[in-house]
C-alpha cells in the first residue's frame, strides 16, 4: 500500500467521525435543510469535473467533461440557493417575531 | 504553491465541517450554508490556477459552468416550498452523476490496466454515482407526481433486482481483474442505472425524503472514492463527510416517522397494505357534518383553538388561508395556536417551514411535546388535512403499523373538526376512529376551499 | 512545508474536531471518569518513550529514556486501571439494582 | 511492513475513538475503557518490533516497563475512592513529565541547529509538559493535603508569574532561532517546571478537578507534539484527541458549577474571599440543636426520609454508616431516598461513586431533576456533610457566588437535620440561611460518628 494511499485512508476514517458525530444531536425540525446542506457541499466533485473537463482533448472527453462541468455546477449552486431559501423561512420566523414583539411594544 | 493549494483544500474542510455543525442548531444554521458556501468557494478557488486547459477544454468549462449555474440558481429560485424535496432529489442526482462521469472520464485515462487502487474507487464511484443518479430522478418523478406514487412491485421483483445486482458484481470484477475497457464499464453504468431504478421503484412516494436523503449519503460516498482516484484532499474530506451525515441522518429521519430504514426500503416487498380493507370494515359507521355558519360561530364563540396542520394542507397550498381564519379569530379575542408534530407534512420540518413562509408568527407554532397537554383546555381543534398525526390508534392498538408513535393528543379538546375530503386514510393507510368520534365534525372538502368558506362566515358571524 | 508535515496538520485538525464532538454530551456523573479514562489514553507517549529508550547509548539518554518509561508507563497502566476501578463501582451499582429485583421475584 | 504499522496506528486511533463515545455514555462506559486500553495494547504491540536495541536500551525499557507497570497497577489499585482525583493528577503528571523528556532527548539528537518543524514542537512539548508535570504535583499535594488547600497569594504574584513566562518565551526563541544547545533547553524545562507550581498554587483545592481535567488536556497536546516530532501518527491523532475533548471537558465542568473557567483559574487574584466575614457577621443568630434520642425518634416515625450527601460525608468516609442508617430505617417502613446534586462533592460523580462503593442500591440514587419536587412531601432531610447544594442563596440572593446555580430544594420539607461539624461555611465560602431555619435542626460532630450514634439510637428507638 503506498504512503499516499494509506494517509487517503486515514482522512476518510477520521471523516466518518466527524461526519457522524456532528449530526448525532440535530432537531427533526432541521433535518431536511440539512440534508440540503450536505447535499450542496458533495457538490465539490465539481474540482473533480473540471480537473476531466479543463484538459479533454478528444470527442469523448469534451462530452464526459462538458456533462460533469454542468451536473457538479448545478449541484453546487442548486444546492446551496435552495437551502438558503429553506434556511430563510425559518430566519423570517424569527424576524417576524421579532417585528411582532416591536409592533407590541408601540 | 502545491502547499498552499493543499492548506486552501483543508480551510475547505474545516469550513465544511463547521458548516455542518452550525446546519444542525436552528439558530445558526443560516450562517452554517454560507460557511459551507465559503468553503466551497476557497476549494474552487485553489482549484482553478492548477488547471491545464486545452482549447475545448477551457469552452466546455465555461460554458458548463455558465449552463450548470443558471439551472441551479433558476430551478432553486423557482421551485415552492412544497416541492423542495423533489428540487433536492434532482441536485443530488446531479452530483452523482457528476462524479460517476469523472470516474469513467478517469478510467479512460488509465489504460486497460490500471493499478487496483486507481481502478476500485472509480468502479465504486461509477455504480454507486449512477444508482444515485437514476434513483434520485425516479424520486423525483414519484414526488413530481409524473408517476404514480404507490409502490410499484411484481412477482419475481427481489430476483430481478438481484441479478441485476449480480451483473453488476460480475463487470466490477471483469474490469478490475481482467482489463478496463470502455465497454466493461459503460455496461457497468448502464447497470447501475437500471439497478437505481429498480432500487426506488417499490418505495412509496411518501418515503421519498428518506430515500433522498439515503441517495445524498450515497453521493458522497462516490465522491469520495472520486477523491481517491484523482488523489484529491478535498474530495475525500467533504464526500466522507456528507457519506457519513448523510447516513446517520436518514436513520434519524426513519426513526423520527416511527419506523426502521430497513421497512422504508424493503416493506413493499411481500406486505399486503391495507388500506383499502380497513377503509371499507368501517363504512357502516356514521359521521357528524354541520354547516359551515354553525362551524363559525362554534370557532367565534371559542376561548381556545388549536390547529393541526398535516399535509392535505400542503397539497392544497391553504397556510395562507389557515392563517387568515386565524388572524380573524384573534382579533375576535380567541386565543390560537398551532400544534406541529414532528412528522407532519411529508418532510421533516414541512410544516414548520409552510407557516413561516405564510408569516405565522414564532410563537404560534407550538412543538408537540410542548402542547400535548393544552388539547383538554382547547375548545376546538380544528385538523385541516392531518390524520395520523392525531390517530389514538398510536396508543390504542398494539397492532397497528403507527402504534407507539407519539401523537396529538387532539383526542382530548371538547369539540373536534376534520377538515378533508373524504374518510379515506392518510399516509399509513389505516383508518382513524377519531373520525367517527361523537365529539367530532367533518367538513368535506379541499382544505383552502374549506377555510376560504369558514373566513367567510366567521366574518359574517 | 513538506508533504508529511501538511498530512500531519491535517490529522491533527482533524482529531480536533473528533475530540470535541465526542464529548460533547456526556453526563456530569461521568466527567472524573472520562478525565481519567482520556488521562490514560495519551500514556501512547510511552511509544515514543520506547523509541527514545531502545536506542540510548550514553549516559544521559539511558537515564532521560529510562525515566520516561517508567512515568510513561505508569501513566498508561495506572489511568486504565483506575478508569476501570472508578467504572465498577457504576456497573456494580447495576448489578446490584439486578440483583435487588431478582430478589424481590422470589 | 511500516503498511502494516501504519495500518495497526490506525486502528488504535480508532479503537480510542470508539472507546471515548463508549465512555461518555453510563451503559457503555466501562467496555469504553477496555476498547481504548485495545488500542494501546495494538499501537505499542506494533510499536516494539519496531524498535532497535542497544545493550543498554533494552535493559532500561525492561525495568522502566516493569517499574512503571508495578507502580501504576499498586497506585491504581490501592488508592481510596476519595483520593481519586489525586491519583488521577499523578498518573497525568508522569504522561506530562514522559512527553517533556521524550522532546529534551530527541533535541539532543537534533545537533544544535534543527529544522523549524522539528524544535518548534519538541519546545512546545517541553514546555507544556513540564507545566503539566509540576501542575499535576501541586494539585496532587493540594488534595493529599500535604499543603494547604486554600489559595496561596501574595503581593505582586501576578508580575512575577508574567516574569516566568516572558524567560520562557525568551529561552523559547533562543533554542529555535540562535542555538539548540542543552543549556537552552534544559533551562527552559526548570523554567516551565516553576511556572507549573506558580499556576496552581493560587487556585483553592476544592477547584482542583477542573485544573487537573485541563492538565490533562496540555498532556495530550504535549503528546500531539511529541507526534509532530517522531512523525507519529499515534501519537499525533491520540494526544490531539485528549487534547481536545479534556479542553471541552474542562469547560463543562466549570459550566457545572456554576462558574467561568477564568473564575475557576484565576478567581483567588484580586478578589477577597468573605468566609470569615460572613460567618462572623451572622454570630448574633441562634440555631436549633436536639437530643440524639429525639432525632433517632423523629426519623423512626417519619414516612418519608430524603437523604442529601455532601463533601464532609466523602471526607468522613460515611458512607458505609449512611447505609446502615438507611437500611435500619427502611426496615422500621420508612421510605429513604438519596437525592444527588451534579456537583456534591469534589468531583463530578462523586456522590454517586462512593455510594455506589458502600452498594446503595441504583433506584434510591435520585439526580437532582427528579427529586426535586419531592422535597415538599418528605418529612425529614438528612442533610450529611453537604451545605452549598441546599443554600437557599441560590435562588434568592442575587449578589451571592453561587446565585443561579440549581439547588436542592431541601428546604420545602418538614423537618431539616444537618449533621456537620459546625456552622463553618461551605466551599463557595457564603454562609447559609437554612442553618438558621426554625425547621432545622444542628447536629455538630464528624458525620461518622454522629451516624453510628443515631444508628444505635434507631436500634433502641
Ligand atoms: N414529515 C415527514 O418527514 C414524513 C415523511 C414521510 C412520511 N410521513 C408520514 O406522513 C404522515 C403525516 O401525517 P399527516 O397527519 O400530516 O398526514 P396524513 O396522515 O397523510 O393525512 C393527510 C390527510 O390530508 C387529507 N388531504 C389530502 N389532500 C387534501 C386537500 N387538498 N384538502 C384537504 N385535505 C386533504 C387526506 O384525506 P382526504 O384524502 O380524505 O382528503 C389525508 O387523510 C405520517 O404517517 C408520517 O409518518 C412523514
Ligand atoms: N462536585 C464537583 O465536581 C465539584 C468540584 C469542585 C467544587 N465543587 C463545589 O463543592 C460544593 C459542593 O457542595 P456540598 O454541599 O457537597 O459541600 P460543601 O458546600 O462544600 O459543604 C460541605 C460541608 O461538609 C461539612 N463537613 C466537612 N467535613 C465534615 C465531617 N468530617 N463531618 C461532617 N461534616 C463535615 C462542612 O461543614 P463543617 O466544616 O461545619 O463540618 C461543610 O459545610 C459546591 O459549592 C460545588 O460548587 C464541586
Amino acid at each position: 500500500m503506498t504512503n499516499e494511499l494509506l494517509n487517503e485512508l486515514t482522512f476518510f476514517v477520521l471523516a466518518v467521525f466527524v461526519g457522524i458525530e456532528v449530526i448525532s444531536k440535530v432537531p427533526t425540525m432541521l433535518h431536511t435543510p440539512l440534508m440540503s446542506g450536505t447535499n450542496a457541499i458533495h457538490g465539490i466533485i465539481l474540482v473533480g469535473a473540471l480537473f476531466i473537463a479543463a484538459g479533454a482533448n478528444s470527442p469523448v472527453t469534451v462530452i464526459l467533461g462538458f456533462l460533469a462541468v454542468v451536473l457538479a455546477t448545478t449541484n453546487v449552486v442548486g444546492g446551496f440557493v435552495v437551502t438558503d431559501r429553506m434556511l430563510e423561512m425559518f430566519k423570517g420566523r424569527q424576524a417576524a417575531a421579532k417585528t411582532a414583539e416591536t409592533a407590541n411594544i408601540k | 504553491m502545491t502547499t498552499l493549494y493543499a492548506l486552501a483544500y483543508l480551510l475547505a474542510a474545516i469550513l465544511f465541517i463547521l458548516g455542518l455543525r452550525q446546519l444542525s442548531s436552528p439558530r445558526t444554521a443560516r450562517n452554517g450554508n454560507y460557511t459551507a458556501a465559503a468553503g466551497m468557494v476557497i476549494a474552487l478557488g485553489a482549484t482553478v490556477p492548477q488547471l491545464h486547459f486545452t482549447g475545448a477544454g477551457a469552452v466546455i468549462v465555461l460554458v458548463g459552468v455558465l449552463v450548470g449555474a443558471s439551472v441551479g440558481t433558476i430551478g432553486a429560485r423557482q421551485v415552492k416550498m412544497t416541492a423542495i424535496p423533489q428540487m433536492v432529489a434532482l441536485f443530488n442526482g446531479a452530483g452523482g452523476g457528476a462524479a460517476a462521469l469523472v470516474a469513467v472520464s478517469e478510467l479512460l485515462t488509465f489504460g486497460s490496466h490500471p493499478p487496483i487502487n486507481e481502478a476500485l474507487p472509480s468502479v465504486f464511484s461509477i455504480v454507486i454515482g449512477s444508482v444515485s443518479f437514476a434513483g434520485s430522478l425516479v424520486a423525483f418523478a414519484k414526488l413530481q407526481e409524473l408517476m404514480t406514487g404507490t409502490p410499484i412491485t411484481y412477482p419475481g421483483q427481489q430476483l430481478v433486482n438481484g441479478l441485476i445486482a449480480a451483473a453488476i458484481i460480475g463487470f466490477v470484477i471483469a474490469v478490475l481483474a481482467i482489463a478496463s475497457i470502455p465497454f466493461s464499464f459503460l455496461s457497468l453504468m448502464v447497470l447501475a442505472l437500471i439497478l437505481g431504478v429498480a432500487f426506488v421503484l417499490p418505495i412509496g412516494g411518501a418515503d421519498m425524503p428518506v430515500v433522498i436523503s439515503l441517495l445524498n449519503a450515497f453521493t458522497g460516498l462516490a465522491v469520495a472514492a472520486s477523491g481517491f482516484t484523482l488523489n484529491n484532499f478535498a474530495l475525500i474530506v467533504a464526500g466522507t463527510l456528507v457519506g457519513a451525515s448523510g447516513s446517520l441522518l436518514t436513520k434519524l429521519m426513519s426513526d423520527a416517522m416511527g419506523r426502521s430504514l430497513r421497512n422504508v426500503l424493503f416493506g413493499a416487498f411481500g406486505q399486503v397494505r391495507t388500506t383499502a380493507g380497513a377503509a371499507a370494515g368501517k363504512e357502516g359507521r356514521s359521521v357528524r357534518t354541520s354547516s359551515i355558519e354553525d362551524l363559525a360561530t362554534l370557532l367565534a364563540y371559542s376561548r381556545r383553538v388549536i390547529i393541526v396542520p398535516g399535509y392535505g394542507l400542503a397539497v392544497a397550498q391553504a397556510q395562507h388561508a389557515v392563517r387568515e381564519l386565524a388572524d380573524l379569530l384573534e382579533k375576535k379575542g380567541v386565543e390560537v395556536d398551532y400544534a406541529i408534530h414532528p412528522v407532519a407534512g411529508r418532510m421533516p420540518g414541512h410544516m414548520n417551514v409552510l407557516l413561516a413562509e405564510a408569516n405565522v408568527p414564532y410563537e404560534q407554532l407550538k412543538e408537540m411535546d410542548e402542547i400535548n397537554d393544552e388539547f383538554k383546555d382547547a375548545d376546538v381543534v380544528l385538523v385541516v388535512g392531518a390524520n395520523d398525526v392525531v390517530n389514538p390508534a398510536a396508543r390504542t392498538s398494539p397492532g397497528s403499523p403507527i402504534f407507539g408513535m407519539p401523537i396529538l393528543n387532539a383526542d382530548e379538546a371538547k369539540n373536534i373538526v376534520f377538515l378533508k375530503r373524504s374518510m379515506r386514510p392518510g399516509f399509513a393507510g389505516i383508518d382513524n376512529d377519531l373520525l367517527y368520534d361523537p365529539k367530532t365534525i367533518m367538513l368535506f372538502g379541499d382544505a383552502k376551499d374549506s377555510l376560504t368558506k369558514l373566513v367567510n362566515a366567521v366574518k359574517a358571524a
